[in-house]
Formats: C-alpha cells, structure tokens, sequence
C-alpha cells in the first residue's frame, strides 16, 4: 500500500522535473523569440501555444493517443527510432506533459523578456557580451522571478495533471502510474482513508516546497525597497 | 596608403519620421574628438549608429581597416563584435549587480586587461561605494560607475555621451584629466558628446560641430571654435580664442606661468599644480575670452592686468552693438569683443597696431 | 444567478438518469421509446459509476442511477439514499476479448483465443480492476485462467471500461479485455468470455430516495425491466439473465 | 445533438467569462499585495494559491465536493444565504474553477507588478495621482500585456478544466453541463464523428479567438523598435 | 504670528547606510531657492524626503501651515497629498503614453488650471513632439517635457532636480526665464537643484548650500555666493561678486545699459533685448567674476574698458599666489582676484582707494 504510493510518488517526481526542465530548454527560446519578434505572424505562433489549454486533457489524451499509437507517423517515427513503442511509456506521459503545459512556461517568460525592454541588452552588448552571453548575464537574473514562476506553474501543473497521462500513460505502476491517478483510484474504490492521507501528506509537501522556493526568491535587501504604494495603501 | 593614419569614416544617412542624420565625415582616431551641437541635433543617433544600435542605417561605416556598416555589400557588424564602448546619456547601470559587480562584468569581457580594476575605482573615487546597490546611488555617482565600467571594457573606440552632465565642476575636472591619461595609456581614440563646449576645450583634439543631423564643422579645435566666433546670429558658443601654446616656464616667483607666442611674446597665467598633467607635448591648451580680452592704443601702465600683446587689427565685424576684433599676434588671432561705442571712441581700424590687454586669469585651462 | 435558478425550473420537469458510462448508447436509444410512450422527458448524466455514486451521497439531484455494478447500489441502499426495493438488475454485462491484430476467423472460436492468450502480447488493455466492474471481471478471469501473474505486469488500465476501449480503438494497444456491449455498438467482433469464468457483473439500478420524480423514475424502471427492453438489452451485447454463457470446462482449462 | 452542445457551449463560455472576471477582480489586488509586500511571511500565501495546482483536479473536486454539500459548513453557509444548494450549482462550478485557475492569474500580475519597479509610480504620485488612480493610469496600461496573459490563461484553462466541474458540478445540462464534459461523453459514448468535429470546432475557434486577442496586444508601433536580440540571431 | 510670510519648515534626519542626512532649515516660501552642492551630498535625497518618497525619514516637515511630517505625532502625508511637485534627475516620462499624453496627465489631475497647456507646450517649444512617444525623444526633449508636466501639475510647491542637465545654453536660458515667469504667475514656491551656478543665479533668490547632507551655508544669494569666495580650499564655485541693482537707463545709444551703485556710482553692461524679461522689481541680477576685474592705482584713460569704480580695499587675503581683494565701492562688496605678484607690486593696503576697471561685458546676467 504505501510502497505503490511510493513508487506512484517517484514516477510523478521523475515526471514533473524532467518535464519541467524540457519545457524551460523549449519555453525560453521560444518565449524569447515571441518576444522579440516584430512580425505580425507571431500572433498565430502564440495562439498554437495557448491551445492545448482549451481542449479538456482527456480529450487532449485521445488525439495523443491515437498519434502515439504505431498506427500513426509520430508514433511510428519513435518505434523506428528508439525501437519502444511510444503509447504507454515514460516518455509519452512526459511529452504529453510538455504539450499540456507549455503555455503556462511560455506566457510568463514572454511577458517578461518583453517588459524587460532592450536599454539593458544594448549596454551588455557595448561590453563585448554576446546574445547567449547577455542572456545569462542579464536577462536570467533580471527575469529569476519569472523562471521560477514559469517553473512552478509547469511543475506544479504537471504534478496535478491526470486525463491526458491517464489515456495515454495506461497507469503501469512503476512506469505512468502517477500520484494524481493513485489518489483517484484511491477514492473510487471508497479507500478513503488512504487518500485524505495522500492528499493531505501531497498538500503539506508542495506547501514546505512552494514557501521554501518563494522565500529563495525574496528579494535580498527586501528593506531598503522603497514601497510608495505598499505602504501607502 | 597604408601610412595614412587610421579614421573613422562615416558615410550614412537615417530617417526619423521628422528627423534626418546625413553624415559623411571622417573622423581621424587619434585623441579625443568633440561632438557639440544643440538638443536634437542628433549627437545621440551619430552615437548610436557607430555602436551598432541603430539597425536602419543606410550607408557606410568603418573603424580603420574594419567595415562596420555597408549596406551595399550587406555588412552589418553586431554591436559586441565592433569593440566600441559607450556611455549613455542615461547611464544603463546592471541593477541586478552591484557596483563591482557592474565594473568586473566589463572586465570579464575584455580582451586585452591593460587597465587594472583598482586603478580605474581609484582614479573614479568608487572605492567605497564598490558594494552599494546602483539604486543606491546618486547620479552623479551613477555616472562615474558608467565611465569607469566603459572604461574597463578597453574598446578600440570610446563613445561618450554627455558622460559628466550630472556632475559638479570639481569631479568633472579630475574625470576628464583622468580620461586623458587613459585615452593616452591605451592611445584609445574617443568620440566625446557634450552641451558643454568648456569640456570639449580641454581635453579634445578635434572637434565636430552638429546642427539639425549634419554636420555643421569639423576639424581642429582651435580653428572649429574660431569659425563659430563669426557666427553671430546662433549663440552657440562665447566667443574667444583657443590655444595651445608651448610653456617656456611652469612656475615663477609669483605663481605665473609662461607661454610663448611664435614671435616671442609672453602670455602669463595663473600657475595651477594639475598643469603638470594637462601639458599635451609641451604645450597647454588654454582659451580666452573674447569678453575678456580688451583693447589700447598705447601700451597700458599702472594695470594689475599683466598680459599685454602687441598685434595687428586683422578684421573688424560689427553686431549691433557689439564688435568682434580679430587681431593677430606673431601668426595667432586672437579674438576681442568690445563694445561699438568702444570702437567709435577709439576709432579702431583694420591694420591698426594695437595693444590686446587682458588678465592672467583671463587665461582659462578650465572654467569655473 | 439568474440563469441558474432559470435552468433549474427548465430542468425540473425532466427525468434525471446518472448512467455508468458503458451503458448509455444503449440507454439513448432505449429513451426514444420510452419517452415515445409515457411522453416523460428525461436527461442522461453519463459518467464513471464511481463518480456518480459519490455525487449522489453529496447531493446530486438525480431521480434514478444505473451503475454499471451491483456494489454501490448496495452501499446506497445500505447508508438510506435509495427508495426502498428499488434495486434492481437492468443488466448482465458480458466481457469480450478483443484485438485489433487478429481476424474475426482467428479468434472466432474459443480454442484459439486460448492459444492467443497463452502467448501474452506486450500489453493488454482492461479497466481497472479496483474500481471499475468490468476490470474487475477481466482481473477474475485472468485468474480462472491462470494468466494473471503473466498479465499483471503487462496491463495497461483504463479508468473505466469506455477508456480501455478508447486505447483498443486507437490501436495504441492490441488487445484487451471490454465489454461486448461496446463491439456490438461499434460493430466490431470479439470473443465473449464465458460468464462462469467471473463473478456475473450485474448492472443495478435504484431510486434516488431525494427524487421529486420517484413516480416517474419507477415507471422507467418498469419500462427497463419489461421483457421487451431486456431483449432490446441483450440484442447489445448484454447477457441473458437466465442463461449464462458457458463453454466446456476442458477446453478452457489452463496448462 | 447540435442543441445539446450548443448548450454546452453557452455554459461553458459563460463559466469561463464569469470565473475570468472574478479571477481578474480577485487576483489584482491579490497579486498586487504579494508584490509589494515586503514582509517574509508572504512565501506562505504565495504558496497557498499555487497549492490547488499540485492536487489533482478530480480529488480537489472531491473534497471540493464535500464542502459544497449541505453537510459541511461552506455548502450551509451557501444554502442558508442564497437558499440554494450549492453542489451541483453554476455557482459551484465557477467558484471550483476560481480556486484552480487563481494561480495562472494571480502568478503572471505579480511577476509583471514586481518588475514594473516604482519610480513611475512615485512620478505619478507627485502628479497627484492617488493608489487607485495611479493603477489604472500607469500599472494597468504598462502590465496590460500581462493582465492579458493572465486572462488568457485563465479563461483557458478554465474551458479546458474537466475533473472539478465533472464532480462538484454533476454534468447537469444547461447547468453545469461543459463543452469539455460534452466532448468526453462523445468520446465514451463512442460518438467518434462528433467528437472530432467538436474538437476541430473547439480548436479552430480558440485560434480564432486567441489570435485575435493577441493582436490585438500587439506593440502599435511594432516596427520602430529596436530589436537588438531579435534581429542579431 | 500669523503675519509671518510663510515657510518651509525642514527639520529631519535620515540615514543611509553610508549616508546621514541631517538638515534643520526654515526655507521661505516666495521665489526660487537653489540648492547646491557637490555630487552625492544629498540633494536629490532631501527632496525626495520634501516630497515623501522617502519613507524612513524622523523629524518634522511643514509647508506653511501644512504638516507633512511629524515623526512624533505619526504624521505622514501620502506624496500625493502633499501637491509637491518633482522634476526628477532622471525624467521618469510614462513611455506608454506620447509626450501630450505626459502633459495631459499633469493637467486631469490639477484643481488650480490657472495655466493653460498650449502656453507652457508653446513655452517649451513641444508643439512638433506632442504625437512622438517618449522613446523617441532626444535627452533634452525628455528633460522639457518633464519640466512642462510639472509645471502643469501647478504644485504648491516645486521641486527640480537639475531639471536642464542634458540642455544646450540656449535652450537652458529660455527654460529658465520661462520658470521665472511662471513662478511669478503662480506664485509658486521653487527649490532648485542644480550643480549649476550660472543656472542658479539666474533665477534663485536664496540659495542653500549643501555638503555631505548638511547644510553649509543658507541665505540671499548674493550673500552666500560672498560668503563661498573665502572659502578658498574647495573649489565650490568661482570667486565673484554677485549683484542686483537698480536699472537707470535700459539701453544708451551705443548699446550699454546702465545700473547704478548706492553712491550713484555706474555699472555699465551690454543691453540685450531679453532684458526686459530679467528685470525684477526694477533689479538686474548680474555677477562679475572676481578674475575679471582689474585694479589701478590711478584712474584708468585710453582703454576700452568701460567701468571704472572708485572704491576702498576692505579686506585683503592670500591663498597661495592668489589674492582675494574685497573692494567696498557705495556700501557693494566687490571681489577681486589678482596675483600675488600684482598685489606686491602695487603695494596694495587694506583702507587704500583704488580703482577697479572690467569691461562690460564682464558684467554676466548669464553665462555666455
Ligand atoms: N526612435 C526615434 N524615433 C523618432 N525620432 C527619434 C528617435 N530617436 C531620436 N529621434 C529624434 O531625432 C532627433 C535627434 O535625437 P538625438 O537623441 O540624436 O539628439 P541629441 O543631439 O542627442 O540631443 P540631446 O542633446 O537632447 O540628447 C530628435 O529630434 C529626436 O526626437
Ligand atoms: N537608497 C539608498 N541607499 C543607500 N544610500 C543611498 C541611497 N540613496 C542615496 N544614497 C546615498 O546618499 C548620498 C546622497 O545621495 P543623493 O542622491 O541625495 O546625492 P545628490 O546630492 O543628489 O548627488 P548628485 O548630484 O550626484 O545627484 C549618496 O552618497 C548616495 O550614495
Ligand atoms: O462503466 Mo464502468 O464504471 O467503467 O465499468
Ligand atoms: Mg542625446
Ligand atoms: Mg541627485
């Protein structure tokens, strides 16, 4: 009992932070290049960004599926190329993710390259620093915040998201058993028990984890911040 | 050709929806070279084009042998591959680092490492703000922090844009006493925008004088500054006359310093212990108002005014109510602006020999 | 809050059916009728027999439950939420085996969907077995089999029976164990499964004791038990309740 | 056929609007709050509304579920004011997408508030500009990008959300009956044609929509920025 | 007590990690008071405290009758509260609206609208900028509509921090006779910051000096400037004789203008037409810089020098080589700085008259 609650808490962990650290190498080229880009045609490039969102994730999970399955090309290409097949592996509850939950690590890192504005870039540039050199000396500590926030939404997002890694996951425990399919299947068989423990041990975890992260990211001398409208309110 | 010296060639144009830049000028890279015009003129676009920050140029750019710009042959160089520094009339500060940390990115970015960080926080009196936060700065300091953070990156060509504007006369002295000797110690060529043509006198070679995108005048700055004393209509700057004359004594009995004119006549100034770091191979640069600079027939006695030279009325031009005398003296014009009434009452004509008096503290090497 | 209280009087007249999932084409086309003949407009909240059970210990204003097991109907009935001697079985469900792999003329006797399934595939798709009934068959029979620790480690399991046909019907997986039910309606062929070889799923109904339509709900209870509608029932894959199906025990033996 | 997801799609835009505006009314001045604020204790907040994020949405529904019902004190407070029970309500499915959507609005506003720095304000507030006048003069049109992001997001993700409205709304039609439940049901009920024209409907509408609101957000005077990164790749 | 003109009473103490600031002033509420000082010595931090932008501020601060801060009795009015207005160092311009967006800001949320936009848009010379955004304005056409939106907001009190910095002295006089005519208009109490003399002179009325967040010196400008040219060991500022005096004869026939001592003595100067915009009360303000005058013995014949003073030697003080004379001509202080070699051998005396000569054009109203 608590070793598949175990094992289903190790797969989700495995999941989210690979998914995570995909969607952030995807998301900051991407929301970089939304961003800086001018033309007009980029609007459609952030709407297919956005759409996963609007379709339900079960729903989201049955076109996956049938495109993970051997039938179809992507799932094919995978087959040939890895020799596994795609449907109800590891890696396609992770790809699954990633799609799922991309905007939610583009939107942030977009918004904030573009109120970053380019007074700061030019200066680094005038240094000799070049784009990947300015990106990490200037615009990753300028936007930590929104990395993290990016990251946060995509984790914790990821962690909850059950539809699509159920359809085309297949619950193999040890495998795309996850935590959010556990805890469903808890309270379906009436194990009620088990799950309030589960969720209550799963809220209190994320709770020490989220403060833990915020309060990495507080502001160093958050006290000599002048604070016009905070105070004033 | 490969013993002209190395210019600056800059040969663009660039619109604006109401403002045009038209440049073809070149610039030789040596020295510092002054570039002084009204607001608007367009000092901060010419900057900006050089650096690489303005996209839409049209035309061409090159740094000696190095094309940075050439529309024609689709030459863009990228601004960090073009090795200009520049000082922003807003200083652009890290805000996420602190002032060492803003000082050291420049550093880690250099090539060359000529200069030594302690010496340039030394020479920019930073040493005790090196931890502050950019916030925490006053704009003066902030751009002191600019200056040397430029100054670091050991450019192959400096650009400042009005790098002192937020400063009081007494650090902008040392700052631009400092940026001579750096611009010697790493004879790194700098383009030097200012309001303040007291500035530009004393550390520019060169000068370029700019007015609605064009360039207006260019060349030596003695002789820019003596072109701008004719035109009257635009009150640019005061008139006066510029100068770099040989010292033949630093310092005498009585705190006066001695320069020598080519016919062999004396110009005495007040003795100041920086002269030692402003003399420029032997020679200080100094300037005179016009203002200051008066007239007599005969040689005057009994005067605390201890400069008196002995010229020729070479021109007389006449402004309302003012005159402006140009009168040379062993192969120097200088330039004396009294008043009309002045004139009449001393009925002063072209090729009359005249006196020039004026006070050694009329001889500025720096203005007050 | 306005179109809240409007939609609920627009909805009072109906009847309301909470159906498991697997049902509910059936149901459909059983309404037309009943609605046809006693003109009572009705509404079908299809979803997971698990999920329609907690929402009616919640409070869910149902009128009648059809689960797709006989186990909440039971608990209803137990903790008071049901109107007395109102469970009743609507159907029998049948498991079927199916493959998108093999023809219909492979797998259409019983002696080779044994030899099939003595060469286990890589993964096999049934609904889950601890909360879904039709999984719950499917686990059982594995067992009477034999095969369940061969199969174990290669299932994959849907959250009920209508997502473990979505997996076969993608051909993300090849073969598995559903209700026959589903390959009738999709005209698709399969292998029904002898019924002795799990525990009979028994489909129950009740009447939500909190209904305002109990007399409605009781004539379609009426209406589903008739014998008319349980040949309709039967003609979609469902079970005979007399007789079930059975083969020879030999030939299904395991090895 | 048609009707019945017409309907669904009324319920749904309706829900997604409503819960938009309210996550929009809540979450500024939440956001705005965790911005400003200076005080460490704010991590434990911040945590607090990301926390619906990592629960999965069908166990937040069911302990959702179970406040909602009359039983429990959320669900009795409800019912003894508005005289309504509130499972199985619109109201209730609105307030469950409230609370799981709140980060995904609450997270871009706060990050875009943070690095919006307070020297405009300060101007503002020297031009007579009071707290509210200074937000809807000066923050609100330079985080506009951000409020959009965050409202896209948050509509979005509300259409697309499934498990809570599933269990605290019971898939009642023209109530709580979603277009995200409506497709499920096609997908259950082996209505594959059906599922696929609305899912096709579903995604051409949302680009329709999204880039639309996207352009709408573009920089008027895209053209005369310079985009020293952009165009330097 | 209630005849009392009205005051801006400072009496705080704030401090920064470096940094105290510690300032306990009465500052009148009529006319423009500069401040000044070297850089970092805590102007812009004092009038952020006037403002309330700095919360961690102890003490007390009133305008007139208006507390706005009183640490003891947990007074401490929102800056928005305050009507004080702030043109800040750097011009903090909303970039999301153009420059008439700027200006209208300003005016929505002014009670007083004495003062029409299309005048001060027609004063700053904005008229062809009103649709450009901020992004595209040169330096000094940021610092002018920052300035414009100021003055628009119509505060009871304004507060520049050197407001002309990135401007052109043509553009910095007209700005500066505009805010004179303004202040005059509105009444409008000015506290000016400026590492200016020049600008500060031309316009403030008293001036307060500032070192190392203290105040150094505070009274009538004249009187301070009088006060700074002992202090001969910082170069604050250059030595000179600050003046208002009476105008007896706007302009003469050969272009001067005539101002007259207590003991009828005359200054001569160059009338200029913009003149007629400087005169206050009847008053020229003017200054003559202490290296431009001269001294004789006997008085002086011959010499386009047009002013020659009568006068007693006051005070006599050496610094080095340099001389500091203190002339009182008709109950005026004049300062004079001649060489110690001059002093020596014209055996100047303390009580000894002599005669003082500089041109006319050494009388400034403003730098040029
Ligand atoms: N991005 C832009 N779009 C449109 N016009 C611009 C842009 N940048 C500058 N200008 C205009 O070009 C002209 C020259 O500006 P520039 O900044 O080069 O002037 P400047 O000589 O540096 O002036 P200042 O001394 O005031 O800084 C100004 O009229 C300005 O309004
Ligand atoms: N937030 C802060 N935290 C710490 N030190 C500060 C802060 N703000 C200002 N200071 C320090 O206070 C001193 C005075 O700063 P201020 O900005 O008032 O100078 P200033 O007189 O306006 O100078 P400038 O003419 O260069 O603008 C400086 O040494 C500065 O470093
Ligand atoms: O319809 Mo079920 O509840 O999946 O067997
Ligand atoms: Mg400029
Ligand atoms: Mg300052």
């Amino acid at each position: 009992m608590i070793n598949s609650d175990l094992q289903a808490l190790i797969t989700t962990l495995e999941m989210a932070a690979l998914t995570t650290i995909i969607l952030l190498i995807i998301g900051t080229p991407l929301a970089w290049y939304l961003a800086k880009m001018t033309s007009r045609s980029k609007v459609i490039i952030e709407a297919i960004v956005a759409l996963p969102l609007v379709l339900p994730p079960t729903v989201l999970g049955f076109y996956l599926l049938i495109a993970f399955s051997p039938e179809y090309l992507p799932g094919q290409l995978w087959q040939q190329t890895t020799g596994q097949q795609l449907a109800f592996s590891f890696s396609a509850i992770v790809i699954g993710s990633v799609l799922y939950s991309l905007p939610f690590v583009v939107q942030p890192l977009q918004k904030a390259f573009e109120q970053l504005g380019d007074s700061l870039l030019e200066a680094g540039a005038l240094l000799n620093a070049g784009p990947i050199d300015r990106f990490f000396s200037i615009v990753l500590p300028l936007t930590k915040a929104s990395f993290i926030t990016a990251a946060t939404l995509g984790f914790a997002h990821t962690v909850g998201e059950f539809g699509i890694i159920l359809m085309i996951g297949g619950n193999i425990p040890g495998e795309t058993r996850v935590l959010s399919i556990a805890l469903f299947d808890h309270v379906e068989a009436f194990d009620y028990t088990r799950a309030h423990i589960l969720s209550i041990g799963l809220l209190i975890g994320s709770l020490i984890i989220l403060a833990a992260i915020y309060w990495l990211n507080l502001p160093k001398r958050a006290g000599t911040k002048t604070t016009l409208i905070g105070k004033a309110n | 050709m490969n013993n002209n010296p190395p210019q600056l060639n800059i040969d663009i144009s660039l619109s604006y929806s109401q403002f045009n830049l038209v440049i073809n000028q070149a610039i030789p890279l040596t020295g510092i070279t002054g570039i002084f015009g009204h607001s608007a003129s367009g000092k901060s676009t010419l900057l900006r084009a050089i650096s690489g920050l303005e996209k839409s140029v049209f035309g061409n750019i090159s740094l000696g042998k190095i094309k940075l710009v050439c529309t024609e042959q689709k030459v863009y160089l990228k601004p960090e591959a073009r090795h200009v520094g520049l000082v922003f009339q807003n200083s652009r500060l890290f805000d996420h680092l602190t002032v060492l940390g803003n000082l050291e990115y420049a550093v880690k970015r250099c090539k060359n490492n000529q200069l030594f960080i302690d010496d340039i926080i030394e020479l920019t009196k930073l040493k005790t703000l090196l931890n502050n936060h950019i916030n925490e700065l006053s704009g003066g300091q902030q751009q002191r922090v600019a200056l040397a953070r430029a100054i670091l990156a050991e450019p192959n060509l400096l650009l400042l844009d009005e790098p002192l504007s937020a400063l009081d006369q007494q650090s902008k002295t040392q700052l631009l006493t400092m940026m001579l000797a750096i611009q010697k110690q790493l004879n790194l060529p700098i383009l030097y925008v200012s309001h303040s043509l007291d500035e530009l006198q004393q550390v520019c070679d060169n000068l370029l004088v700019m007015a609605q995108g064009k360039v207006k005048e260019f060349g030596n700055i003695h002789q820019v500054i003596h072109n701008l004393n004719h035109q009257l209509g635009d009150d640019l700057i005061a008139q006066q006359t510029s100068l770099s004359l040989p010292i033949t004594k630093l310092c005498d009995g009585y705190g006066l310093t001695t320069l020598t004119l080519q016919d062999k006549q004396k110009i005495y100034l007040e003795y100041d212990a920086s002269f030692k770091d402003k003399i420029n191979n032997g020679e200080l640069r100094c300037f005179i108002l016009a203002s200051d600079v008066s007239v007599t027939l005969t040689e005057p006695t009994n005067s605390s005014i201890v400069n008196h030279l002995c010229g020729t009325i070479n021109a007389i031009k006449q402004n309302n109510n003012k005159v402006l005398l140009t009168v040379n003296c062993g192969e120097q014009n200088f330039y004396v602006a009294i008043s009309a009434f002045s004139q009449q009452k001393l009925a002063l004509i072209v090729q009359q020999q005249i006196y020039l008096q004026f006070k050694a503290s009329a001889v500025r090497t720096f203005i007050h | 809050s306005a179109k809240s209280s409007q939609a609920i009087q627009a909805n009072e007249n109906n009847l309301r059916i909470a159906v498991a999932a697997n049902f509910t084409p059936v149901l459909n086309i059983l309404l037309e009728d009943f609605t046809k003949q006693t003109g009572i407009p009705t509404q079908v909240i299809s979803g997971a027999s698990g999920a329609l059970f907690l929402q009616i210990t919640h409070g869910a204003p149902f009128d009648i439950f059809l689960s797709a097991d006989s186990r909440r109907p039971i608990e209803l009935e137990q903790t008071g939420f049901t109107v007395e001697n109102s469970r009743k079985t609507y159907a029998l469900g049948q498991l079927a085996y199916y493959s998108s792999l093999h023809t219909d003329k492979e797998i259409n006797n019983a002696t080779s969907l044994l030899a099939i399934l003595n060469t286990p595939p890589q993964r096999f798709a049934i609904a889950n077995p601890d909360i879904a009934p039709y999984g719950k068959a499917a686990k059982e029979t594995l067992i009477s089999l034999g095969l369940w620790q061969i199969y174990q480690p290669r299932l994959i399991t849907g959250i009920n029976i209508g997502q473990t046909f979505t997996q076969l019907r993608s051909k993300a997986v090849s073969s598995g164990l559903i209700a026959n039910s589903q390959l009738i309606l999709n005209n698709l062929s399969g292998v029904v499964i002898p019924s002795d070889l799990h525990q009979p799923i028994e489909q129950q109904l009740v009447i939500i004791r909190a209904s305002k339509q109990q007399a409605n709900a009781q004539k379609l209870m009426d209406f589903l038990l008739s014998d008319a509608t349980k040949q309709i029932i039967e003609s979609y894959g469902y079970a005979k309740s007399s007789v079930p199906v059975s083969l020879p025990e030999s030939k299904l033996s395991p090895q």
